[in-house]
Formats: structure tokens, C-alpha cells, sequence
């Protein structure tokens, strides 16, 4: 083995490091990525994490469109985004080195396996020649390491065939980061016992891997020392890592056990809302049904039906799926029944780019339907919240019998970060509006503050009622083509929804509550926002944070806010679309905007500089 | 349990459907046909989506949901699973179920939700006033095609059969009693239990179905079939059918030898629905149309499967609250 | 027989009449009206009319849900709405009455047919005693007439059954209406000889039955007088009435032509836009193809099927229908190929009110799509004029390849007024941006200025290439998932559509060109704008009215308009869609808003007070 | 015409379907069945929804049009009436064709629009990574029913003959020879012709068609239909089909008596589709799976009738041209 040391290794900051780990689809990335995560977390390290894959299952092996990555950003200080730049690369073929070149910071490592390095795989992955032959990683602390003899070697003697002795050489990387940053492996040893708890042969061999890694780094000296970072100073409590669209579905499994109602989910599967699905299918013994429909419009249909008669309904998506249940939406509008639509956005439009993350569903959620048609519409903004907004998503839903409009995306979706558990004995109570048997029904009587309508659940005595898509007269809720009955029963739909401002907590201002520079943003980018404003905060800028989780109805003191600075930037993963949507509402200010459209997340530093370029203006 | 009459199934809703139009007797004879059922009246669901059919359940005073065009099965899916002791009864047009609907419709029939689904076949589309449905005759002339149709129909039978249906019965809107009777059937069985009507719009496609219907012609163009009878018809039920190697024919006992053994005896439960499929494409002139139950076999409902499935989890749980979920696996304290 | 003239009539207004035959949905009443419509328009009055009849096919014969109007304004003025209020009513039956007794002038004419109001038919119509025995109807000249006795009478040696004498009875009210406006019958013998021209019985009944009317109305001398509406000084030309499906209609017809392309229509009935279906569906001989589809969904993506294969291609549909239609819409843009979208707004949300207008889906129509998916908007606001934007619909959409959705709405789908027939020699020129064989093809390099690529028909030799929905990469047109590939492709497909604001003509202002009051509309209501702004510059008030067709792009010298008013007043009917779109485009204008949700057109009367009420503050 | 190969119909876009993924060999039968059409080239398209299979159009050098999930049958409805000339192939998956897009399937089928459809049938969402499908086997675990599924699937065979399916024809993705026949009989059919081919996933849903492609059992597990010959199967095709009464029965040639007359003749042509339906629904073990054309009849065309309709009215027009129809009727001069 040969280690070029082309530089004396730059000192990476212990606070925080960014690793990515990049091979081809069937190496093992993900895999390697999730336990480096696990092992960290269970450290105390704070973190986030981001998987990184291509849209076909698997793209030509060994190609760049084939490439699967897995970053993972781990501090001993609030970390907030899996990080703009990778301090360490693990790239199993030159592919993976060729999809990364941008996305090493200058003077970080990668290592590299250099078996992997020959004029075949050079080709495949579009360079002509060696990329390490020529000058492009000078000043990089270039590993290379005969990951896939090495694999072979130490497992010579073992039993397995050579299509999975091939398969574990990503623990043969996994071994070197682990030795790189002193991590334990306990973690990931049993976690393999259990995977191929079938196979003891394949157990035994891939832990023997890993030490083989660990053993090789700590004796090439490639490295002038291994690395720590020190356990974050996180508030106590119990943690666990959940990934967004886990998050998601438990806040909903638990929104149902403290309202005492059913979950029902009525779903077609679409990238990248399809693990909430098979996250919540895994549930069945905690009573939750899951409905795999025949297309979106048939889980939407199907969750309003599971609400008529009672469950917490919801239907999960992805942008071109929302498209679809448009219609459906309208009806919940206009029966006013609890329903919670979840959209995790993807690049659009159209199929677009169905990987990669965008913001630009807002639109849709707030319009995509036919007439006067107002929903509630919210937005997650960190992977673990997902957690809090599926259970306020549905809490509002059944407390008002509104529906409710979702949103997260792909990044927040896929991405991962810490939880602090919460017990569901101390989440907010959930008091579903529903009459009950001798109950003097009127179908469409409110109650005065809130203006929302009680429901009857079927089964019911004596609430027999008829709903449907017809204007509903005030009241009595019977079809009536009234002019003026109309007129009033949109303002009320409307004013339903605008009274949820009364109820909904002011929104808050992270940084200056006033002064040079207001960012504003909202949903999946609370991350990056937060990151860049926070460096401006330690140098003293007049600057503030307000980012959006209630779109519709916005909070109460937002105008205020508004009014207390000089300068307001938008900033969103779309052309615009919340900047617009905040010009509907308070005129009179100008919204600056700060628009990405990449299908990737803001990095920290391009925000920072535009905030810097702002404030200096 | 109170004894209900069809009265108490009559909404204070006026009924807007044209002087003339079959929806009426069908409307009568569910009124008349849920009290037979022991079933309490808060249990029932009537679901449609639009058409004039579709606005049945404004006349039932059961819980009912007008819905959208063609989506119905999608919510009474929804409906079944969230509560499986609901009775719950679709209200669709031929528009409706096998247009804009299709593809909900033959997903219903495959999973086998158990709910009952009544086609209201007048093969047209009533509600936007006469435009040609996805069973209306080849070439016949409307407002969307007034040089006449080049449409091939859809076969009812043949579609849902196609799609695993369990239960397949029809009936004629100017046969009260046979509605009962098959309304009744259709919900003691479990499964989707399609019944398509034949159904007269006066107003955009009069007399579609008079060939079958017509006083004149009923007797020889009308069959009702019964498990375990065999297969006869005509004023003095002297008419059958026989199968003779892969066809359908029509006899008349005493003529040429024939005697009742040779006829064919109605067998509804047969998982195989070969047989099903023929009789139900039988059409005047050669031979009747097949009405009542022809198709009615045993097969596991996806609610039953889902909630056995569920009940099985629950008894094997590995958690039985949400905390522990939430507690569960990697965690670590700080 | 009985008159009671319970007051001196008073002399209507002989610059313009409006008149509206109401009765019972078999009554005949559309038939009627359109009949007077048609012998008005050939005596060269200006007019417009407006059908309003009930969701249900046939509503309970006798109920006022089962009412059927038919409204027309003629005059030897300008004509621009189907008026506010009738100088004439005829009312067949007591719920007719109920049903407008709102909408006649005080002092002017009711046409009773007495021999409906009896006991039965009183209650029927929800009235305790006869209207006629109270005050209500004190004031107006009230013209009692027995007309289905009469009408029986005239035919009691007729072959009919009693069904088709019944039926007839409508002519015989059209006979005293010919009579009060002195018109001619002869027009309406001779349609009446067409249409029953298998049935000469038929013919005769009812020509006998409608001079029986009329002869009536001589006798009686229930009014002083009978009345003459010169006709309208129209410009020069040869004329026809249309209703505005029609013309929709038949502007694609012409604009296929033109441009020398198939004309195709995917499309699925729904009220109010069938007509159009029915209309096209008729002209088979002229080459139109209609596909009526198995749903809204089949209907666009047929559509864009028959495009891609080189037809001018067309969807139609209302509300609910272009919600389904929002993912193929979504396709249209991605792969950039020519498609009308037509919408004939009616009620919402949901089914809302299927057969009232609206002007609900302009949000819908801009925004009900996955991802950053910029569309071209148009709205004809008149129904004569639906033919010239269904023709620049169709114009833009091929020479741009670019989707174009076309908002009319009921009232003018519904509505019909005299058009002066354009040649199709005499109307621009449609040049398709179409590939040839032997070009240098690449399916996404563009046209600098116009930024639209050309589309490339399959069976043209050498220029095989493949669409889809997957981001498109610059240029080649291949699938990529490149960032910048993807940023910069939805700045194209939204730039190209900003330009095309370059290429349409200025927004016109009618009435002042700066002042006091902007009055601003778009679409369907500009019938009632117009008259009400007209009413206001006859008393020297400043106003202007500014209304919009083009709703995306916006005409370029929209925003000079807007800083040159006072104030600006949105008139729309919905809440406040138009109003909220400009705030998003034009910062630093206040907007304020005049709204109605109704399911009818605004009066212009109720604009005025308005106005009027705006200019005084 | 030009003498076109294979390579005039491989494009210049790598194919980057899974190693060992079925799709290859389709593509590369498909690829060599076009030259065999005598057809331009730049004739046909090829037209998909949204799955793995979904991604062909991009490798044939066609015009091609890679449209939104499931409504591959209505693009392709309005491609083939605006040009009847053009060779349309629909690209679609069992999630595509059975899932989301079940409705514009059946429809495209009743209709008889002239195209041809290959439903790459592997019982699994590939795509989206492993979810069930309409056909998935019941019982199957996936991502999206950890426990088992409880929907029962849709037979591809039943549910398009019950839509009126003209044409079906089934193939395996391991018999190039079979696809490539089965390729050019299919465009010579004028309706739509269905092709099903059973294709193997092997990343989510592996050896799921094993017991009929298995190298060690297909002899006996695969039937090739040919229309007007006897249905024999088996190593040394010594095995046969026969109709016992209403039942299919294989037999063995010599054994109990039994001789080549007693083996039915395959007849494609026969209007009536209940033994097609039969020979379709075959499996083994009990029987073998029948492949190859299975149902081929005559029965209009939805493009064929619609533009004889437009040539007849253009025949009997009362216009020539628009301005004649805007001049039409009641006008009047000012
Ligand atoms: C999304 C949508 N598309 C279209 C319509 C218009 N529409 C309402 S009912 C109907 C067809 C009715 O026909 P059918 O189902 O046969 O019912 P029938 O009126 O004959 O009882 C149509 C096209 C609608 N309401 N919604
Ligand atoms: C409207 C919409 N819903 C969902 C999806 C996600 N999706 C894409 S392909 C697919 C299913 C693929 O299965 P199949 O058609 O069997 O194709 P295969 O991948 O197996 O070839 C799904 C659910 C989508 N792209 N669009
Ligand atoms: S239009 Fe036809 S189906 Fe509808 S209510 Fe009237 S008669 Fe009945
Ligand atoms: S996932 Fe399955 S169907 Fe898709 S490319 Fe891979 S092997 Fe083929
Ligand atoms: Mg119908
Ligand atoms: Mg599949």
C-alpha cells in the first residue's frame, strides 16, 4: 500500500466535521453512512446527515449518474445542516471522486480505493486519465488505500462466496473513518449480529473488516493523528437519531393516541414521500392502517372517507401526486372534515428532478384547487420537527375540522439529526371537535370563536346527515344554491382559517428583533438559514431570523416584525414563491429575494456572503 | 333492536329527479329493503359521486356523502376500513363508476372491500344533460357525438368479472321486488357486491333497455336466475338454457326431447366465472337478458384481511403504546 | 280574460329593453328566449343575453329550485351586459315569479300566465296565498293573461296529444312579447319549420299557437302601447348572434385553419364547458377531431399526445376538471409543446355551484401545478370575444410552443350577444414554430428573442428524438439532473413567457387616462365594468377602467397605468384573486377590492354606488 | 425504403436499468423486431408513464415521449387519431398500467385504438424501490406491507379480455425469439394489441416468474400458443391440452388413450373470449402458462371509425371551410 501524503494534513476543526462517504449504488454508502451516524450520536455528538442517491435504482455501476452518497455532519456544537463541504471523502472509485471534486473542502482528506483506480473505471467514470495524476488534488491529504485487496485478503479463508466478500469492503472504509475520529465499534458489531442474525458467516466477516480497516489506518501513519470530536452540549434527556420521514410518521402515530382515534393512511407511493408510508405500514400493532392505493387521487379519497367516519386521516405525496388531489382537497374544504395532507417536496416541475429537494410546492398548496378554496397550510423545518408539525398538523385538523396542508421536503425528509424523545404524556392534549349522540346536530352550526363545525362519526344515534361537495347552506348544511348563503359561506371558510392566527403561538425572531437585515425563510431551510445568520450574529451584524412554519394562516405579529427592519430577504429553495406570497399579504415593504433552484440545500457560506453583501450595502 | 319502516329512511330532502326517471323505483325499493336488513339505521352509509344517480343519498336519512365524480369506492374503502361495521352502500351512474371511475371501480372489485355497489346503468350521462357513457350503444347520436358514437361499450358483467368481482347481480328498475330481494343478498355477502341496474333516463336515452323491459317482450327477454334452479324463463317458464360444448342455447322443454334435466341449473356460488360471464352477456333477441344473482362466491375481504392482520400484530406487539416506540432501539442519554 | 292594470304603466327606456321569460324547466323559456334573441339581433338591435337555469335536470315540475330563465337586453345603444333588472317579465308560473321578483323594475311589466296560479301551484312554490291577492306587486303592470287555456283553445282541432298542446304554450307567451316590441314572426316560423320538419302538425300548432299570442296582445290593451327598439348603430358589417362556447369554438376552428393544422379536442363534460364539446363535435366536416375522453385527465394528456404529433391541440373543462388536469399541465410546460387549456369558470370550491359563475380559478389557473411551472393566462371577457382569444390562444401556443391556459367563465360561455363575423382572410397570421426535415435539430436550443425551442413532428424524417418530464438539459434536451442545468431551465421557462409580454399589444385604458378612480377588472366582467364606468364619464366623474385579458404576462405598461390613478379599485368575482396577483407584480400601489361570490354577475348598479362611493371619499 | 438494423434503433443514451434487470432483453428484441416491420423510421413512437420500464423510449432512437405516471394509453389515444399513419408502442409497468393508470388501460382496450402496449409485468414497484403492485402476489412482503399484503391481484389476462381486449399475447423475458415474433404480430394487428411480458425484477422482486422461467422446470411450465395448431407442450411435446366439459385438463399423448385429435387446437381468432380467458389463466403447477398470441380478433378501430366518420362528413359537408360556417345561417347586415 502507498500513502501520498501530498501535504501535511490541515488540522480539521474538532468542533464540527463533514464526512462523506461516496461509492457506486451497490457499495454499501448509505449503510456505512447511517452506522459512521448511529456511532456518533450514541458519542453525544450533535449532527446531521443527508443521503445523496440517483434516480435510477442502479445507474450504470461505476459511472458518476451512479454514484450514492451519505454526508454527515458531526459537532460538539449545535449543528444545524449536514454541512456545505466535506472535510473527509471516502470515495470507492473515481467516479465518487469525480461527483465530489466540489464538495472537498481545500485541504481535507480522501481516501481513496485506490483498487478501484484503473483505466476501466477511469473511463467509466468520464476521465480520460487518472485524476491523480495530474495536479487537481494538490493540497489535499490524499489515502490511498487498496480497499478491495485488502477486503479480500482478510477474508480469504471464510466461507462466503466472492460476491459478498466483495460487498464488505465498505467496512473496510467504514474501519478507517471509525479509527480516523477514535469512535468505538461496539455500536456497529451489533448491529451486524442482528442484521444477518441468519448468517453468522457474514456477521463474523464484515466486523473482521472493519478491524482490518481500523488496523490498517492505525498503522499507515497516513493520517498525522486521529481526530475527536467531543459530545455536543445538548439539553438533557434521552436521544435517538430519526430521519424526517420517520419523525413525521411517529408525530402522527402519536397525535392518534392522544386524540384516541385511529390512524388511517391512504397513500400512493412516490419519491420522496414513500418511507413515511412504509415507516407507518411497520405499525399495524399499534392499530394504525396503512391503505397502499391505486393512485393518489384514491389515497386522498380513501383518508377523506377513514375521516368521515372518524379516524386522523391523512394522505402523504410528493409534488406531482399533490397535483392530483387537488379535487379531493376541495371537497375536505367544503365538508369541512379533518384531513392532514403531507407534501415532501422534490424538484419539479413536472417529474422533474424526483431525488432532489425543492420548496416549490407552495403555490400548489396554498392554490392548487378549483374556487375560493383556503386551507391550513404549515411546513416543517428540521428533520426532528417533523415530529412537532405532523402532530400539530393534526391536532389543528381535528380540533377544527379543517384541512390541513403539510409540507416538508426532500432534504428534511431524508435527512437526520438527534432527537431529544418527548413522551407523549407531555405533548399538547387533543381535543377532536366531535358531536355526540343526543346532541342537538345541526351539520354546519360552529361554535362562535373558532368557527368551525362539529362533525357526526357514523354509527352515531340519531346524527344521521348528509355532506357533499354542493355548496352547503349555513347551519342546516343541506344544498342550497342560495347568492347571498354562498357569498357568506366562503367568508366563513376563509375567516375559519384566518382565526387560527388567534390560537397559533406569535412567531419568533432568532437574533436582533430589529434593526439592518431581516431573513426571513421557511420550511427545510431552517438549517442553512440558521447557520449563516448565527456566524453574522458572532461578528455583530444587525440581523434577525424569522422563519416560517405557519403559512397560512401567518402569525398574528408577523407585520410588526415586518416593520422592524430596513431590509427583508426572502430566501427560499423556489423562484419566489413565499416572497409573493407575503407581498398578497402586508404591502408596503419590499421583499428582496434569495432564490436557489439546484435541488440542492442552501450552503451556509453562499448565504452568509449574500447576507454580508446585503448588509454592506 | 326497533323495527324501522321506509319511512324512517325518507330525508326531508325533496326528490329532484324528472318525472318518469327509473331512479325513483330505486330509491322506493332501498327504502323499502333496509328495514328487512336488522340493521341499525345510524349504520348505514349511503356514498356517491355525481350524476343524477348520484344524488340518492340527499334522499336516504342515513349518514350519506355526495362526493366528487367517481371517486366513490375510494371513500367508501376508506369508510369500510376505518369501520368495518358500517354498512355501506355506493350509489354510482355508468359515467361515474366506469368513466371518470373506472379504475377505482375495478380496484374495489379486486380487493373485495366489503360494500355494495349499485350501478345505475342508463347509459348515458344524465347530469350534463345527454352526452354518450362508456355503455352507451355503439352509433347511437348525442350532443357529443351527433354523428353517432364510434365507441366500443363496456360489458358491466364482463369488466367486473375481469376484475375478480365476488358478487355479480342484476335487475331491471321496472322490478321492484327483484331489487329487494337482491339488495338484501348483496349485503348478507361479504365482499363487493356489485348490482347493476338498468336504468331508464326519460329525458336523454328513453327506451334504451326496451328490448328487455318493454311489457310486450319481457317475459321471453328475461331471466331471472336463482342458485340451484335450473335455468328457466318465458310466460309459462317453458324456456332454458342448455350448454351445448362451449355455447349458451335456449330450449323448449318438450321440444326436441328436451326435458327440465337437460337444462343448465343456476350455480352462483362456482369460484370459475366462466359460466358466470356467458350468461351474463346473454341479450334479446337470441336470448334473454340474465337477472338476479349470478355471481356470488366466497373470497377473504380486504377490510377482514387488514384487520386480521392488525389484530395479529397487536397480539405479537413489540410495543403497545406510542412511548415505547419512541424509546425503543438506539438511544442515548445526555 | 283580465287585466289588471293596477297603475299607469310606466314608458320603458326605448333605448334598451331587458326582458326575461322565466317558467318551469319543461317550459320552454331557453327556447323562447333564444327565439326573440335571434328575431332582435336580424333587426339590427345591439344585445346580450344570459340563460340561468337549475343544476338538476328536471327539478321538481312547480318548485322555485325548478325555475328556468332566460334573460335578454336589446337596445339601439350599446349593449354590454345581459342587464341588472327587467323592464319585462313573463312568468309561467308562481315559482317564477318568486323565483325573480327581485329582479323586475318597479313599474314595470309581469306577464302572468293565470292559469298557473292556483292553490297547488302556490304551494308548490313555497307561497302560503296568491302574490297577486297581497301587495306585493303593487306598482307594476301586471298582465294576467290564460294563456294555457288559450292555448288550448287555439288547438282544440289539432291532431296533438295533450302533451305536445301542453307544450306549446310557450309560443303563445312569445306572441304577446313579439307584440309589446313590435317585432316580426317570421323568423321564428321559419325556425319553427326546420326544426319540426318531420312533424308539420307540429309546425302549424305552434306558429298558430304564437299568432293566437300576439293577437291576444292586440286585443287586450293591457298596455297603452306597444313599443319599438330602433336598431343599435352598430359599425358596418355582416352579423351574427353567438353565444360564447360557441365562438370559443369557433375561433379554434379558424385558428386550425390558419394555421394549417388539425384541429383536436381532448376533453370530458362538465357543466358549463360541454358546449364547447358539443359545438366542435358537430364540425367533423371541416376535419376536427373530439375525443370525448374517460376522464379530465385523458382529456389533457391526449391532447398533448395529438401535439406532439403536429395538431393544434385543445382541452376544455370548469373548475374541478382543470384541478385533475394540473399534473399534464405540468408535462405541457416541462416538454414545452403547444396545448390549450380551456377553463369555463362556474361556483366553487368543490362541486360548489355547478351551473352559477365565477371567477374563483384564476389562482388555480396560475399556480395548480407541482414546482415552478410558468404558464401563459388569458381571459375573453365577452362572449363574442372568447372567438378572438380562443384564436390568439391558439396563435400563442404554437409560435411560442409553450401551454396556454384560456379562462372564460359561464356567464359568457352561456351568454350570447351580436358578433360581427370576422373573415378568417382577415385575421393574423399563425406561423408554427415547427422543425423541417434536413434542420440541424436539437429539441432544446431556442429562438434567441422568443427563447421558444421549435418542435420537431414525429414522421418527419432525421429528427428523432425523445420528451418526457424529467428535467430537460440545455439545448440537447436530454434527461439531467445537473444543478445549474436545472436553475437556469426554470429561469427559460419563465423568461419565455415574461418576453411574450414584448410581443403583446399595450393595455388599453378606457375612459380617462389618469384621474381619480383606476377601476380594474379582467375576464367576464366587463359587460357590467364597462356600463358602470360608462354611466360615471357620462357625469364627468375621473375614472378609468383598466380591464386585463392578458393575466400572464401582464401587458407591459401595466404598472404606468397603475401610478397614474389615485386610487385603484380589483372587481372581481371571487375574493380577491386579481387583486392579490397585481400586489405580487406591482409593489407599492394600494389595491383595494370590490368582490362578489354569488354565482351571478356584477350589476351595474351595485358598481356605481361603488364607484360612486369611492369618489366622493 | 432503406434496409434499417438493429443499431438504427439504439440512441445514443446509456441504459442504465439494474444489472441483470429484465428490461435489457426487451429492449434488445424490440430493437431487432423494428427492422423487420418495414416501416420508416421515423414513424414509430414510443411512449411510456413513469417505472424503470417506463425509461425504454429513451434508448430507442425513435421519436419517444417519456410522459407522467400511468397515462401512457391516452397519450397515446391522441398521437395515433391526430396521425393514424404512426407505429405507436406504449412502454408501461404493472404499476403504471394496473396501479394509477388502470382507467385510460381498460379504456385504450374497449376502444381498440390501434397501438401496441408491452406491459412489463414484475409484480413490484421498481421504481420507487420495492412497494407491491396490483399483480404482486398475495401474501408478499414489501417496504410499503411489512406484514404480508392482503390485496388480492389483478390478473392481467382477465381484467383486458373483460375490457374487450383484442388482442393478447404473453411472453417471458428470457425467450427473445418468442418476443420478437410476438413484436411483429402484434403491429400487424390492427386494435390494440397488449403484449404482457413477465419480467423479472432482480433487485425487489427476483425469481418471482421462477416456477414458469426456471431453467429446470420451464419445458414443463411453458406452453407457446400457436393459432390453428394443436396445444402441445413439453420436452418432446408429448403433452397436451384438452376441454373436459368446461375444464382445461392437460394430458399426456399415449397415455389412457389419449391421441393428437384429442388435443385442442389453438384458435386465436374465435370472437368469443372464454377460452382465452382460460388457456390465459393456466399456471402451474397444475398447468403449464400459456405464452404467446393467446387472443388475435377483428373488431373496428377507434382511429379507423373516427376518421371515416370525418371522411364521410367531408364527403356530405355543408362547409368547406370556416368562413363559410361564420356566414352561416341567420346573419344580417348593418
Ligand atoms: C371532475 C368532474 N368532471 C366532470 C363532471 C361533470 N359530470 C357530472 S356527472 C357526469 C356524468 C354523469 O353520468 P352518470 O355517471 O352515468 O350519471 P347519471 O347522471 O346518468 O345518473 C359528468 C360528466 C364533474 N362533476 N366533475
Ligand atoms: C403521479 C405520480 N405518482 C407516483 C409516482 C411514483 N412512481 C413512479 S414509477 C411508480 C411505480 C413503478 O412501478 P411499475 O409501473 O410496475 O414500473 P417498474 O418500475 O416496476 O418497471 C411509482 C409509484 C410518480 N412518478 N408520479
Ligand atoms: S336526466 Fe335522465 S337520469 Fe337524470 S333525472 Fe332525468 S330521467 Fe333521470
Ligand atoms: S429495480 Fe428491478 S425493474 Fe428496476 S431496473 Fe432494477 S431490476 Fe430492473
Ligand atoms: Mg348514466
Ligand atoms: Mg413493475
Amino acid at each position: 500500500m502507498q500513502s501520498k501524503i501530498m501535504n501535511n494534513p490541515k488540522v480539521v476543526d474538532l468542533e464540527k466535521v463533514v464526512i462523506k462517504f461516496a461509492g457506486d449504488s451497490g457499495d454499501g454508502m448509505q449503510l456505512t453512512g447511517t452506522q459512521f451516524t448511529d456511532t456518533s450520536a450514541l458519542l453525544g455528538n450533535d449532527l446531521a446527515t443527508f443521503p445523496d442517491y440517483p434516480a435510477e435504482i442502479r445507474a450504470p455501476q461505476g459511472t458518476v449518474a451512479g454514484v450514492s452518497g451519505f454526508q454527515i455532519h458531526i459537532g460538539s456544537i449545535d449543528i444545524n445542516t449536514p454541512g456545505d463541504i466535506a472535510d473527509v471523502l471516502v470515495a470507492m472509485n473515481p467516479a465518487a471522486l469525480k461527483a465530489n471534486k466540489n464538495f472537498i473542502k481545500k485541504g481535507g482528506s480522501i481516501i481513496i480505493n485506490i483498487d478501484s483506480f484503473n483505466q476501466r473505471d477511469f473511463e467509466k467514470a468520464g476521465y480520460k486519465q487518472s485524476p491523480l495524476e495530474d495536479n487537481s488534488f494538490e493540497g489535499y491529504n490524499l489515502i490511498e488505500a487498496p480497499i478491495t485487496k485488502l477486503t479480500r485478503e482478510t477474508l480469504k479463508d471464510s466461507k462466503l462466496d466472492g460476491k459478498s466478500i466483495g460487498r464488505a469492503k465498505n467496512m473496510f472504509a467504514l474501519g478507517i473513518v471509525y479509527w480516523m475520529f477514535n469512535r468505538p465499534m461496539q455500536q456497529t458489531e451489533s448491529f451486524l449480529k442482528t442484521k444477518f442474525k441468519k448468517s453468522p458467516d457474514l456477521v463474523e466477516a464484515n466486523i473482521k473488516v472493519m478491524h482490518a480497516g481500523y488496523n490498517f489506518a492505525d498503522t499507515i501513519e497516513a493520517l498525522s493523528s486521529s481526530y475527536t470530536v467531543l459530545s455536543a452540549k445538548l439539553p438533557k434527556g434521552t436521544y435517538r437519531n430519526v430521519m424526517g420521514n420517520q419523525a413525521m410518521s411517529w408525530g402522527f402515530l402519536a397525535a392518534a393516541e392522544n386524540a384516541k382515534k385511529e390512524l388511517f393512511l391512504g397513500s400512493y407511493p412516490i419519491t420522496p414521500a414513500s418511507d413515511i408510508l412504509h415507516e407507518l405500514a411497520k405499525h399495524k400493532n399499534l392499530g394504525v392502517k396503512t391503505f397502499q392505493a391505486e393512485d393518489e387521487i384514491a389515497g386522498v379519497c380513501s383518508a377523506i372517507g377513514a375521516s368521515f367516519c372518524g379516524s386522523l386521516a391523512i394522505t402523504t405525496t410528493s409534488g406531482p401526486g399533490l397535483a392530483l388531489k387537488g379535487e379531493g382537497i376541495g371537497l375536505a374544504i367544503m365538508t369541512e372534515l379533518p384531513l392532514v395532507v403531507v407534501d415532501v417536496q422534490r424538484g419539479g416541475p413536472s417529474t422533474g428532478l424526483p431525488t432532489k429537494t425543492e420548496q416549490s410546492d407552495l403555490m400548489q398548496a396554498l392554490y392548487g384547487r378549483n374556487g375560493e378554496s383556503p386551507a391550513v397550510v404549515l411546513a416543517s423545518s428540521t428533520p426532528a420537527n417533523c415530529f412537532d408539525w405532523a402532530y400539530q398538523a393534526s391536532k389543528i385538523t381535528l380540533e377544527h375540522n379543517t384541512p390541513v396542508i403539510l409540507l416538508s421536503d426532500g432534504y428534511l425528509g431524508n435527512g437526520a439529526e438527534p432527537w431529544k424523545i418527548k413522551s407523549t404524556n407531555d405533548m399538547p392534549k387533543i381535543n377532536p371537535n366531535v358531536a355526540r349522540e343526543g346532541d342537538d346536530y345541526l351539520p354546519y352550526a360552529r361554535d362562535k370563536k373558532i368557527l368551525s363545525r362539529k362533525i357526526a362519526i357514523p354509527g352515531t344515534k340519531g346524527l344521521e346527515h348528509r355532506l357533499g361537495g354542493l355548496e352547503k347552506e349555513d347551519i342546516t348544511g343541506n344544498v342550497s344554491y342560495d347568492p347571498e348563503n354562498h357569498e357568506k359561506m366562503c367568508k366563513i371558510r376563509s375567516e375559519k382559517i384566518n382565526r387560527l392566527s388567534n390560537i397559533i403561538p406569535e412567531q419568533k425572531i432568532y437574533g436582533n428583533e430589529s434593526g439592518n437585515l431581516l431573513v426571513i425563510g421557511w420550511g427545510g431551510t431552517f438549517g442553512s438559514l440558521y447557520s449563516a445568520v448565527d456566524t453574522l450574529l458572532k461578528d455583530e451584524n444587525s440581523v434577525g431570523l424569522c422563519h416560517f412554519n405557519y403559512i397560512n394562516p401567518l402569525p398574528r405579529n408577523t407585520k410588526e416584525i415586518l416593520s422592524k427592519f430596513n431590509r427583508i430577504v426572502v430566501c427560499e429553495l423556489n423562484a419566489g414563491q413565499f416572497a409573493n406570497y407575503l407581498r398578497m399579504n402586508f404591502q408596503g415593504f419590499v421583499f428582496e429575494q434569495y432564490n436557489k433552484l439546484q435541488g440542492f440545500p442552501f450552503t451556509s457560506i453562499e448565504l452568509e456572503s449574500h447576507f454580508k453583501l446585503l448588509l454592506s450595502k | 333492536m326497533e323495527k324501522l319502516t321506509n319511512k324512517d329512511f325518507s330525508s326531508d330532502q325533496e326528490v329532484r329527479w324528472c318525472p318518469g326517471c327509473g331512479d325513483y323505483a330505486i330509491l322506493r325499493a332501498m327504502q323499502k329493503s333496509l328495514p328487512l336488513l336488522n340493521r341499525k339505521k345510524e349504520d348505514f352509509i349511503f356514498i356517491s359521486g355525481i350524476g343524477c344517480s348520484s344524488r340518492f343519498p340527499y334522499y336516504m336519512d342515513t349518514y350519506g356523502f355526495h362526493s366528487i365524480h367517481g371517486r366513490a369506492p375510494a371513500f367508501a374503502t376508506g369508510m369500510k376500513l376505518a369501520n368495518p361495521n358500517l354498512s355501506i352502500w355506493q350509489i354510482t351512474g355508468d359515467g361515474d363508476a366506469l368513466a371518470i371511475g373506472g379504475n377505482h371501480f375495478i380496484h374495489a372489485l379486486r380487493r373485495n372491500i366489503d360494500i355494495n355497489i349499485l350501478l345505475f346503468n342508463n347509459e348515458i350521462y344524465g347530469l350534463t344533460k345527454g352526452q354518450f357513457s362508456p355503455t352507451s350503444k355503439k352509433g347511437i347520436k348525442t350532443k357529443s357525438n351527433p354523428h353517432g358514437t364510434t365507441d366500443e361499450p363496456f360489458s358491466p358483467s364482463d369488466l367486473s368479472l375481469g376484475a375478480k368481482s365476488s358478487f355479480f347481480a342484476r335487475v331491471v328498475d321496472t322490478n321492484p321486488k327483484l331489487m329487494q330481494k337482491i339488495f338484501v343478498e348483496a349485503e348478507a355477502h361479504k365482499g363487493t357486491s356489485l348490482i347493476e341496474i338498468m336504468q331508464n333516463c326519460v329525458i336523454f336515452n328513453d327506451k334504451t333497455f326496451s328490448s328487455i323491459t318493454g311489457k310486450d317482450v319481457k317475459k321471453d327477454a328475461q331471466l331471472t336466475l336463482e342458485h340451484g334452479k335450473p335455468i328457466l324463463y318465458g310466460a309459462t317458464m317453458n324456456k332454458g338454457i342448455i350448454l351445448n360444448k362451449f355455447k349458451l342455447e335456449t330450449v323448449i322443454i318438450g321440444e326436441n326431447g328436451i326435458t327440465i334435466d337437460d337444462i343448465l341449473v343456476h350455480d352462483a356460488y362456482e369460484q370459475d366465472s366462466t359460466l358466470h360471464a356467458m350468461l351474463a352477456r346473454m341479450r334479446p333477441p337470441e336470448f334473454p337478458a340474465a337477472l338476479g344473482v349470478i355471481r356470488s362466491v366466497k373470497r377473504s375481504t380486504f377490510d377482514n384481511d387488514m384487520n386480521s392482520q392488525i389484530d395479529h400484530e397487536k397480539k405479537n406487539a413489540k410495543f403497545n403504546n406510542v412511548n415505547e416506540l419512541l424509546f425503543s432501539g438506539d438511544t442515548w442519554n445526555v
